[in-house]
């Protein structure tokens, strides 16, 4: 057997997911050894043509991380699942839409105006806004069309498998692709690289009862760092999170609370919907007015519940009536 | 006239792609480097609490 | 929009609300053909995900209805379903949604005529918004 | 069987009533229930749910879902329209006559009569009727005054003047508030005791429910109309019951409920003919008059109106007042054996009362009834469920006209083409009535030659059908939870009437989401539990006492814990009732009865140190003050632990030592000390500890106590100055007319305000208690011999252990917290755990007496079973998802989802859950769902309606 062809390629990214690759240090080697990379925007000299020119599931796997938030994405998306034969969606923003799946909360001209009029970093004096077509005395240069809402990978194009996090752990990017090389791989549509069980399962801290009359921000209290968030609360996402970040859990290892970037456990669909159930359980009042108050102390439902998965969430984005 | 296209500028981070117009020389004529990409992170955190913010901006670049 | 119907979808609980609901049907009280009812236990088990993918899927709106507070079958299931309704609700404003488009309505065994009029003022209420389009 | 009768005759079918049948019943007796009228309830009836933000509390809801069981149990026979007009022979074997009036009208729903058909099956006999019974139940309940007669008050006069009763329907039939004119009221009066605490009249004694049922109107009415300004005249503030002080706080602080303590001379129309003039007497004696665009009376209560027809034809005794007798330490005994009394027929009382003697009641007919349990019911034998797990879904939908309540607006014709042609349906039916046994017959036939294994019926309510055709796929060889119903008559044809088409499309609808969520039924199963016949009773005072030997009686073990070394808890210190009941022997006859009772195994100098299990399998383990432990294993437990005094820390007391509270002058009394015989003056405060800030509760036996400690002063020394210092006289009931003898007797009551407190200071030899005198309007000296201090009743110290030990709340005042506060009053959420007595809030020895019978009757619903069948419906985890983040832990009301720490997964204990699926809506993984409402279940209805 030959050695396996590898792409790796973001959408909307912030480059997190490619650092976390690179972050396997010397086993890096060994994905080497036993693949060929042959297109890697960050790392290595192909462009796009060259995968244009490759035959079709000529790509073995392609590990295709952020989200698709413009036309170039798609278009790339698309051309890469032509070419590969496995699909996988790499990192929160590929699977969820991640955080630049926030923007569904706007409209996209609202964004287009503040970034490039409103924003008081912003000088523009002529009010120049990116065009798909610009017309210059040599031509005519393409820009992508910047779409009204954020996508996940799989809202465009089929994907084989989902490598979640916010950036997904190294070991479980070389764990997956140690199963990928041996040929050693799930059903299709499964997450890889996470646990069934939510992150709770993991959590060292100690549980007592979840009754809460005041939610925090993480700023308001000194909280104990060897009981449950929640039950303090501080809104942790860990009771509707895909756990296997790392044991402990990374976030909470760092005494934060976790944030969701996992996304939702096996029989959940939507995380923020789930998370904010559990979270709204636990109130510890009976009195209509003070659960009032209670829950004004969430200041940032939408941000909060769905931070990472707005693009993934049933409503996906923000309606504007 | 002939045309250069760099798509996508690699071996960094972000998008960014690179048209460059030759004359009839060969010369470079004129260059144009376009970044194709956005996101709106300026958009997005407005109105959010701030002990979010340094959960969201360490996201604009991770490399 | 005058030939607007909306669709709505309503969750009740089989105790106070079920016998409130059934006897607007009993006393012949008379309400819009709109309401799609769902029989569940108690309201305190409406699961948001559920009433999320209602929207999804197109309801213009959707009601939760349970016995009065302090009144529930299984004592504060009620209180329950009002928390996280209220926190949903507040939620779904966020992504865009008029928070009249769920509802939270306490019902009694003896409230079948003010449950039709709810239901018709529910209705028209979902009127005046007009339909939420599709999200997706 | 041992030959006596397994068989109870229940006259009326009030709220006691109803629990009364209930119980017995449960226990495995047969019932026949007598009522005269045509609807279930009572005056319960009378109760509307005003729909106001939060529940008021006038339980109809809670009555109508027990009048549903009533209707429904196999073990109740009800009579309506009937009268019970002979009843011959001995407790055990009587012989009862039931005469039925011919002018009944079946058809009418029997929960409410104003409604039509509810098509419930009810048994139907001949006019006159002979009943085998082995005892009677009276709960006959009593009659509203008439406040006609009385010209003051305007009634029948003006059309703004109502009673409280009338103004109750007024608000729900109107739903909301109008004057006869049509105008909204402003300001709105009511009055307190019309027709009660009135010599003049003939009902002198207090009706006990009113001034709370008063209270609940005001609320009401001012969450009707914001600015409303209820006014309330009264004599005094008297809802006693537990947690009506606090409703009344928040009558008068939230709702802003305006009250004046007053006599009420005269209600008229006003000079311009708008609106009514109340004129009334301060308590200081000026006259004033107050304009209200309605007036409110508050009537009372008094005998039922058959009272004393059935007392001539029965032979029961009747007291002064037209109630009936009873005999003073068995409360709901009538001087006729083998008769039992509950509920207002034994006096005025509330719903709360009523129940609990009814429950009472119960437990005392269970000793003369015969051993042989569940004998009334006819075992039924069903064909082997048969396994679908490996079948397609093959639905069968069944589709009901109701006569023409149905076919009339929906075009079921097009609903069954329509039903047919869905996926998965494999056969669809429809008849005039589906209820019918010949089509319930088809449809047995269709399961079985078409092979179905779903089923969705389009009738009716649930509710009420619900477990017919449950019944009818088990007859069918199918799991009965294999069915879904769409209530095609209430939610869809009778309330679009007027309009077919879109009636009928609805129902399409209804029909197609009904079976979309058919195919993911499952079969779910009812679990047995195994019983063991015997109980726990925590605390050995009277209350514990009276349970034991209610349970020993009916031959089951008990174990009874008591913490001090001897029987009898706070009665040891108590000589007389305020009746004048003989306590110390009645305490030591219940001591020997208790000794007597090989069943009753008594630990003394013991307490419960650890507790585990569930209903029907406990095991508890008892640890005396030596050291000893030992395991106990029991069905059910009674928590009867008792209350204790307050030791005030104000007024001297423990200083002084002329200060004492009523306990210890109760002892001196009754041991003639010296300084009580020589005492000229002695002064009483009442409400100390009580009814304030740290003790927002009224300690209600302290009142009654201190009256029956005056008149026992006065008896002793006529001339011995007597003062009580009050806020309110609570002498409920027939304690009125000793208030009434106390004041005949010369005691002086002086009321004194919270924002006035009485001060007592020594002065040299002297003690001096000051009051402001507010008839007065002047400070008073009183210079004392003797202070007594009426102090609050306070809950065990060790509750909070107890309560954490039997995971059972406790209540802010730190008594137990009961599952609802007015009906299930002895009963926790938690199945198979009960309170009685001062554990649960303060009572008399009287009341102790019945709400230890009542615990007893409620322990034998369960403990006469062999075994407990669950519901199939409960929660379920699925392990393999469920991280043990404990959020459904703490919101379960009864206790049956835990995490386990080692597996660190949540489990239910199936036989514990009552399937509200409370803890599947809060569920963060989707790891618990409630069977037969799965998440698959709900989305599969939503999807089918708005498409996938």
């Amino acid at each position: 057997m030959g050695k396996l062809k590898f792409a790796i390629y973001w959408g909307a990214a912030c480059g997190g997911c490619d650092v976390a690759v690179v972050d396997t240090h010397e086993k890096l080697l060994d994905i080497a050894a036993a693949a060929d990379i042959l297109f890697w925007p960050v790392a290595l000299d192909f462009k796009y043509r060259d995968v244009e020119e490759m035959a079709d599931k000529s790509i073995d796997v392609c590990l295709f991380s952020g989200a698709v938030r413009n036309s170039e994405n798609e278009h790339i998306a698309k051309l890469l699942r032509q070419k590969s034969k496995v699909m996988v969606a790499l990192g929160a923003c590929a699977q969820l839409g991640g955080i630049p799946g926030l923007a569904n909360e706007k409209r996209r001209q609202d964004i287009l105006d503040f970034v490039y009029h409103g924003s008081p970093s912003t000088a523009s004096q002529k009010g120049v806004y990116p065009q798909e077509i610009t017309s210059v005395p040599e031509g005519k240069l393409k820009l992508p069309k910047f779409y009204d809402a954020v996508m996940t990978l799989d809202q465009v194009v089929e994907v084989d498998y989902y490598l979640p996090g916010c950036p997904p752990e190294s070991a479980r990017i070389l764990e997956v692709v140690q199963a990928i090389v041996t040929g050693n791989l799930p059903p299709k549509g499964a997450v890889v690289g996470a646990l069934d069980k939510a992150l709770c399962d993991s959590c060292p801290r100690k549980r007592e009862e979840k009754k809460v009359k005041v939610f925090y921000r993480p700023q308001e209290i000194l909280f104990d760092p060897e009981r449950c968030f929640l039950e303090q609360g501080l809104i942790c996402l860990g009771p509707a999170t895909r756990g296997g970040c790392s044991d402990p859990p990374r976030c909470i290892r760092s005494n934060m609370p976790c944030e969701g970037c996992y996304g939702p456990p096996p029989d959940v669909t939507d995380q923020g919907a789930k998370m904010l159930s559990a979270v709204s359980s636990i109130i510890d009042s009976q009195d209509p007015g003070q659960i009032e108050k209670i829950i004004d102390g969430i200041v940032d439902p939408l941000g909060t519940f769905y931070r990472f998965g707005l693009p993934a969430s049933a409503l996906r984005k923000k309606r504007f009536p | 006239m002939k045309t250069i296209s760099i798509d996508p500028i690699t071996r960094l981070e972000g998008h960014g792609k690179i048209e460059i117009f030759l004359n009839d020389q060969g010369n470079v004529e004129n260059a144009y480097f376009q970044v194709p990409e956005l996101r709106g992170f300026e958009v997005f955190c407005l109105g959010r609490p701030v002990e979010i913010l340094p959960r969201i901006v360490p996201r604009i670049c991770g490399v | 929009m005058d030939n607007f119907e909306p669709k709505i979808i309503g969750f009740y609980c089989n105790w106070s609300s079920q016998m409130g609901i059934d006897s607007a049907g009993v006393e012949g009280a008379s309400y819009p053909p709109n309401l799609r009812l769902i029989r569940v236990m108690c309201s305190g088990s409406v699961d948001p995900e559920v009433i999320i993918e209602a929207f999804k899927k197109g309801a213009d709106g959707v009601v939760i209805l349970g016995c009065h507070l302090g009144n529930c079958h299984y004592r504060n299931g009620n209180y329950n379903a009002l928390r996280r309704y209220r926190l949903l609700q507040k939620t779904l404003e966020q992504f865009g949604l008029e928070k009249e488009r769920l509802r939270l309505e306490w019902v009694s065994v003896a409230e079948g005529k003010r449950f039709a009029g709810l239901v018709g003022e529910i209705t028209e209420e979902l009127r005046r918004l007009g339909p939420l389009r599709q999200f997706s | 069987m041992d030959g006596k009768i397994g068989s109870v005759l229940v006259i009326g079918a009030g709220v006691a009533g109803i629990q009364a049948s209930l119980d017995l019943a449960e226990s495995g007796y047969h019932v026949n229930l007598v009522e005269r009228r045509g609807n279930l309830m009572g005056a319960a009836a009378n109760n509307c749910c005003k729909g106001v933000e939060e529940c008021n509390r006038c339980m109809l809801c809670q009555v109508s879902e027990k009048a549903f069981q009533v209707i429904t149990h196999p073990r109740i026979t009800l009579f309506r329209h009937g009268e019970v007009v002979k009843v011959e022979g001995e407790p055990g074997h009587f012989s009862a006559t039931i005469q039925r009036f011919p002018e009944m009208n079946e058809r009418g729903c029997p929960i409410c009569d104003k409604l039509p058909l509810y098509a419930v099956p009810l048994k139907s006999d001949p006019e006159e009727i002979q009943l085998d019974v082995a005892g009677v139940i009276m709960a006959i309940g009593f009659k509203l005054f008439d406040p006609s007669p009385l010209p003051e008050f305007g009634y029948g006069k003006y059309k703004d003047v109502v009673t409280a009763v009338e103004f109750e329907r007024m608000i729900h039939e109107r739903t909301g508030l109008f004057c006869s004119d049509g105008r909204i009221p402003r300001r709105i009066a009511f009055i307190q005791c019309v027709g009660s605490r009135d010599p003049k009249i003939g009902n002198p004694w207090c009706s006990a429910a009113c001034c709370s049922f008063t209270l609940k109107e005001a609320i009401v009415a001012k969450e009707y109309v914001k600015d409303l300004e209820p006014t309330i005249f009264f004599m005094d503030q008297r809802p006693y019951g537990k947690d009506s002080e606090r409703y009344l706080s928040r009558a008068k602080e939230q709702y802003g409920v305006k009250y004046i303590r007053s006599g009420v001379s005269k209600v008229e129309a006003a000079g311009d003919g708008k609106g009514l003039v109340v004129t009334y007497t301060s308590e200081t004696g000026g006259v004033s008059t107050a304009r209200f665009d309605m007036v409110g009376l508050s009537i009372g209560l008094e005998c039922a109106v058959t009272a004393k027809k059935l007392s001539r034809e029965f032979g029961i005794e009747l007291n002064p007042y037209g109630f009936c007798w009873a005999s003073p330490f068995s409360p709901l005994e009538t001087s006729r054996q083998g008769f039992l009394v509950c509920g207002t027929f034994g006096g005025p009382n509330d719903m709360t009362e009523s129940a609990m003697q009814a429950s009472g009641a119960a437990a005392d007919t269970l000793g003369i009834l015969a051993k042989a349990k569940f004998d009334h019911v006819p075992q039924k034998s069903y064909p082997p469920e048969r396994d679908t797990s490996g079948e397609a879904p093959k639905v069968g939908v069944f589709l009901c006209q109701c006569g023409d309540y149905i076919g009339k607006t929906v075009d079921v014709a097009s609903l069954t083409q329509f039903a047919s042609a869905l996926p998965e349906v494999a056969y669809c039916d429809q008849r005039r009535y589906a209820c019918s046994e010949e089509f319930r017959d088809e449809m047995k036939e269709a399961i079985k030659v078409h092979g179905l294994n779903r089923v969705v019926i389009g009738s009716c309510s649930f509710f009420t059908h619900g477990s017919l055709f449950q019944e009818t796929l088990r007859e069918a060889g199918l799991n009965p939870y294999l069915m879904e119903m769409v209530n095609l008559r209430d939610q869809c044809a009778r309330v679009h009437s007027h309009d077919p088409e879109k009636a009928t499309m609805k129902a399409k609808d209804l029909i197609r989401m009904e079976v979309a969520k058919a195919r993911f039924l499952e079969p779910l199963y009812r679990l047995s539990k195994t019983m063991n016949p015997s109980a726990l009773v925590v605390g050995g005072g009277i209350t514990g006492m009276v349970s034991a030997i209610s349970l020993a009686e009916k031959g089951f073990d008990v174990h009874l814990v008591e913490k001090t070394t001897q029987l009898g808890g706070h009665a040891l210190r108590i000589q007389h009732t305020l009746e004048g009941g003989n306590v110390q022997a009645y305490l030591s006859d219940l001591i020997e009865k208790v000794k007597g009772f090989p069943k009753i195994h008594v630990h003394k100098n013991s307490e419960l140190t650890a507790y585990q299990g569930r209903v029907g399998d406990y095991t508890s383990r008892v640890k005396t003050t030596s050291g000893e432990e030992r395991e106990i294993k029991h069905g059910v437990t009674i928590i009867a632990a008792g209350g204790r005094e307050y030791k005030p820390d104000e007024y001297l007391y423990g200083q002084d030592p002329r200060v004492m509270i009523s306990v210890e002058l109760e002892e001196e009394i009754d041991r003639r000390t010296e300084r009580v015989a020589q005492s000229q003056t002695i002064a009483m405060i009442q409400c100390v500890g009580s009814r304030n800030e740290v003790r927002p509760y009224c300690s209600r036996l302290c009142c009654a106590k201190s009256v029956k400690n005056a008149i026992s002063l006065k008896t002793l020394n006529p001339k011995m100055n007597v003062y009580i210092l009050y806020r309110d006289m609570r002498t409920y009931g027939f304690r009125e007319s000793y208030y009434q003898e106390a004041r005949e007797k010369g005691v002086i009551f002086i009321r004194y305000d919270l924002d006035r407190m009485p001060e007592v200071k020594a002065v040299g030899d002297i003690l001096r208690v000051t009051v402001h005198d507010i008839i007065l309007g002047e400070r008073m000296e009183i210079d004392a011999d003797l202070l007594v201090l009426a102090s609050a009743v306070l809950p065990p110290e060790d509750n909070h252990i107890l309560s954490r030990i039997l995971r059972v709340p406790l209540n802010e005042d730190g008594f137990f917290k009961e599952a609802y506060e007015k009906l299930s009053t002895v009963d926790f959420m938690q199945e198979g755990i009960f309170v009685a007595g001062m554990a649960r809030s303060p009572i008399s020895i009287v009341e102790s007496i019945y709400q230890g019978k009542a615990a007893a009757s409620r322990a034998m619903t369960l403990l006469s079973r062999e075994s407990l069948l669950t519901d199939g419906i409960v929660s379920t985890v699925k392990e393999s998802v469920c991280c043990g983040c404990k959020v459904c832990e703490a919101l379960c009301p009864y206790g049956a989802i835990a995490v386990v720490p080692e597996e660190n997964v949540a489990k239910v204990d199936e036989l514990v859950c009552k399937g509200c699926g409370t803890c599947c809506g809060a569920c963060p993984t989707g790891a618990a769902q409630l069977k037969g409402f799965k998440k698959e279940q709900m989305m599969a209805m939503v999807g089918a309606y708005l498409g996938a």
